[in-house]
């Protein structure tokens, strides 16, 4: 295998370990939108669709380029904003708790 | 400025994104930062997209015009699509959305290497490895796209779930291994410099688009036979896959962030999946075999079964008085209480509890429902105060000090088989004492089963009143004569 | 910079990530172990000591090269059995706990 | 077999060795799999070097004899010296030794840099980025290098454990930051293709020696002023260096498992440091500016300062008495237990009290003593049974019902004041609940200080009885009188 290839391969490696590390003792409560989160990540395969976007000459080319742009463009802007959403879910509502505190007091 | 320093910026610049991407999901770990962790994430994406861009458009040839238009327009018109369908999404229906984007997102990565096979086919580029990372990028992006959207299927009711047997089984899922599996040889063996180089491009691309069907079909037949309610952990798993699969396309392409980020997702997702799994009492294996529960099909089969002891059925009235003069009520929810959309029914009648002077506090059961953390995400809709939310771990000490326990619509998550009946499926999964309160009162429909598909001997408990009701009209009748009194 | 050095780059952030994940939630006990296990680790750099003794070819390289080889192997091997003699003193003594509890049983 | 399929053998090879340190690193996070952890670290490392001296010897030119009898001489030597040391040395001098072997470490990635700068220093090889990575780790290694060994020393007793101040202080350190940055820039500068090429390769080859020198006596200076208590934390941040030092010899010579590895400690070394100094409630900073607490020496000098209220002193008889007869009996070791090694004699008191029926356990407090985990470590040499000892968290709710507490030699873990004055220097430290107790027996000298160098109010309390003593003798007599009643 050439040096690049072995290279990636560290990286990938490396990359996994990271991932098994980073997902530890997460409350049960925090699955859903680490999941989400880890769905919008994987996004960057718009990357990938740029890149081939770049490199296509030829109208099949276009197309395929064009399915991926818009099948990676969805997975991340989607990913985030419902991610967001459900995190604002889990959020305490210290506002609207103060607002009432005073009252009660 | 020259090629090697524009190569050495963007580099470092998907470092930079690859590195938010961790952070970001660190950060997600803790309630208090999860919502910054997932904006840290996002802002990784924006530098790791804008910097292929630049990357691209400055070098050497720079982008074409047809390269521009594709990729705006596929920006704004993917962009623009998950964001309204994000936006006005129900909160109950975010699994099956978040699972249409892992669709999309396993198609990318599929059409990316499919792209590129294409590109190197017949050509010095088209090395062994080259070939390897193909065929794993479509298998996997297919097998993802397809079952991410029967799942997705699943959880909207668009298909029912129930597991659904495919014709054939097992003999269809061989037939497909062996499709991929003969073809994968021949691809490699038929790489640029290997034995079989002399096959013609036209057959190769016809043999990666069999690959290509059998994955398609592959992840549909994968998912029917799932249960519904295993669809979490089964969207968890396709989660997973098309993190590989992006990392697949990056050895395509050759580039280090979608290694990095792709093999960081498939990890972490991967764990995730056995957690979550975990969580259930299940191993990941059982869940994939499937056919567990039935759903709620059998669920529903199953109401006839009844109990062995005797039940005692409560008025709403009767109901109503025992917890108006109690000191402390604490509220179980489960699924019946999201079927039924009886969030902002419970609101109501624990506002009206402690108009009273009674102390109201809700139970959350980790896997209560039919995603983790479902029960948080319909309380909190219902604009029910965080405070009163309370963990498992940290109500059960609790029950005892209860006067009454009203459980909405629970079933397994109360069941006391799994702490006492070895021969349960369920048993050893933790649950929340509800039996240890000193009266419980059981709103459900009829002596119907849960998705574990098992009697729950609390319900024969003396101590135990079943108001046998739909969990919001229920609600709205105990908050209505609470008034009453 | 060339492609090698960067694709090192990444290699050294991606194991800095891995190493700020993986000591998580340590339990103050296992501080001082935990340490000992780490300097064993930096012993990797008898590896580097043997690639220097591989490229020398006058006698200042050889003294060189001896001298990291005699200290990087000190490292390893003393950092992997002191820890291993600390990680001793952490065990629960099952044995004899075993033989207790029927006498007092 | 051609040299670049000999090359990804390595290659894989080395990555398994790096993935074994990660996983070892992780297992050894909790206390049951921690020493499996060490030992698969133990493989990894040998896969590791195994690899190395297999790829260079089966490489185009071979290993030469000369580099035969190096390496394999510098093993046995460098491995038995290590060896006989960590087999031989005493428990409660482990992190002198753990310091040493960081200092033997730094200083090998030292000399790796330096070795490869004399072979490339006016080649083509001697590019920007060499001579970047030298410079680092030569500053890095030096430091480590003799940093660690005044560490050592320190804890040995060989050098005062009293902050020492570095004549000129601050001017020194401006100084020899002023020719380790001079003398980098013009390093780099000089380097191949850069503006100063033309500086001969022996002025470049002084200038990195009074680099390394400079580094040599920067790890004196840095480390004289610390006292002697604060070195675990100092080792800890030095072993983060040396991993970093190792990590820059492998981008020197472009290896793969040095990088990762290195990077791997350099990391980890640098939470665990924070996390050390966390447990004691300073920071790295404040640590590293040095001259707190004094060491033990300011501590024997404020003996004589008392505390503000009356102190009770009981007898052995009396203090045997209240032993004798209490029903729970919690023991609290300290710094002073370690110094008099008094655990067997602590051990032996208990097994007595015991065999009367009194329920003894042992409070063991994070920072007790002087390196974390060090009463683990000395109650276990003395065969104190694993289920009695209790974590701080475990103990503290308990010690209400005990009927007496046995402070042997513990002061600053015992100190109220960090609960309650906001103005005491161990303010917000966790402490153990001792003064809830019934009542208390101190075992110490006199009303000499602790670590912190504070005063500590328990002594002053009335149901405190204070026995002075050293620990062991303290706890002899005390058995004896336990055993005569
Ligand atoms: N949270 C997750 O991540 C997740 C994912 C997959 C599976 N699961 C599994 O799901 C189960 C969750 O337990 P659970 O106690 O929440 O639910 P459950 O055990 O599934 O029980 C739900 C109960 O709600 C009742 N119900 C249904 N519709 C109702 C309505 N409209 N009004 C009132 N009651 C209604 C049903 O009884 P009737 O028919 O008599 O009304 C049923 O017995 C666990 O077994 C868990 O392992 C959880
Ligand atoms: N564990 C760690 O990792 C670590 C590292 C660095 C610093 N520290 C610091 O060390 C302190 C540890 O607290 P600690 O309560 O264990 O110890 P301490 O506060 O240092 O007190 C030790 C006491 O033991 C007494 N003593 C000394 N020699 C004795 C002997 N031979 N016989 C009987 N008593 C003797 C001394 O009083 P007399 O002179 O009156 O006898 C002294 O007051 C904390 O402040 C902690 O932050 C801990």
């Amino acid at each position: 295998m050439d040096t690049q290839l072995l290279n990636s391969l560290a990286l990938f490696v490396l990359a996994i370990l990271v991932g098994f590390e980073v997902i530890s003792k997460v409350p049960a409560t925090l699955h859903t939108p680490l999941m989400s989160g880890a769905n919008s990540i994987h996004g960057i395969v718009i990357v990938g669709a740029i890149i081939i976007a770049a490199e296509a000459s030829d109208p099949l080319g276009y197309v395929l380029a064009f399915v991926a742009t818009v099948f990676g463009a969805a997975n991340v802007v989607g990913g985030y904003v419902v991610t967001d959403r459900m995190l604002q879910m889990f959020k305490k509502k210290p506002v609207a708790a103060k607002a009432d505190a005073p009252k009660e007091a | 400025m020259s090629e090697q320093w524009l190569f050495t910026i963007a580099f470092f610049a998907w470092l930079v994104g690859a590195a938010a991407f961790v952070l970001g999901l660190h950060l997600m770990n803790s309630p208090a930062s999860a919502r910054k962790g997932n904006q840290l994430s996002a802002s990784g994406m924006a530098v790791a997209i804008f910097t292929t861009l630049a990357y691209y458009a400055l070098r050497g040839e720079g982008l074409s015009i047809e390269a521009w238009v594709i990729i705006i327009v596929g920006l704004v018109i993917g962009g623009g699509l998950g964001l309204v369908m994000a936006k006005r999404v129900k909160m109950t229906a975010m699994p099956q959305l978040v699972s249409l984007f892992n669709a999309v997102g396993g198609g990318a990565a599929a059409l990316i290497a499919i792209f590129d096979y294409m590109h190197v086919a017949g050509t010095e580029k088209e090395t062994l490895s080259t070939a390897v990372f193909v065929v794993l990028g479509v298998v996997i992006g297919c097998i993802t796209f397809t079952g991410s959207i029967v799942a997705s299927g699943k959880l909207q009711g668009l298909i029912s779930g129930a597991p659904i047997k495919v014709p054939g089984g097992q003999m269809t899922t061989v037939a497909l291994g062996l499709i991929t599996a003969v073809g994968t040889i021949i691809l490699i063996l038929s790489a640029y410099g290997a034995p079989l180089e002399g096959i013609g491009t036209g057959v190769k691309l016809g043999i990666l688009l069999a690959i290509t069907i059998a994955g398609c079909v592959f992840g549909i037949t994968m998912v029917l036979p799932i249960g519904g309610a295993d669809m979490p952990v089964v969207i968890s798993l396709l989660n997973s896959f098309t993190g590989t699969a992006a990392a697949m396309s990056g050895f395509v392409l050759n580039n280090p962030v979608l290694i990095i980020a792709g093999a960081l997702v498939g990890a972490s997702g991967g764990i995730l999946t056995k957690l979550m799994a975990d969580a259930m009492n299940r191993s990941i294996m059982n869940i994939m075999v499937g056919g567990f529960g039935g759903g709620d099909a059998a669920a529903g089969a199953g109401a006839a079964a009844g109990g062995g002891g005797s039940v005692r059925e409560v008025g709403v009235d009767d109901a109503a008085i025992q917890m108006a003069y109690a000191q402390k009520v604490i509220v179980v929810p489960g699924y019946g209480l999201a079927v039924a959309q009886a969030q902002h029914a419970v609101r109501e009648l624990a506002e009206i509890l402690e108009a009273r002077g009674v102390e109201v506090s809700y139970a959350i059961h980790p896997v209560a429902g039919r995603m983790p953390g479902h029960m948080n995400v319909l309380l909190a809709e219902a604009n029910v105060p965080y405070p009163q939310l309370k963990e498992m771990e940290e109500i059960n000490p609790e029950f005892s000090r209860a006067d009454v326990a009203l459980v909405v619509g629970a079933n397994d998550v109360t069941n006391p088989a799994a702490r006492s009946n070895p021969a349960s499926p369920i048993y050893g999964m933790p649950i929340l004492d509800v039996d240890q309160a000193k009266s419980v009162v059981v709103i459900k429909r009829s002596m119907g089963r849960g998705y574990a598909g098992i009697d729950n001997e609390l319900y024969t408990d003396p101590k135990t009143g079943m108001l046998f009701a739909d969990a919001k009209a229920g609600l709205e009748s105990l908050a209505a004569a609470v008034k009453a009194l």
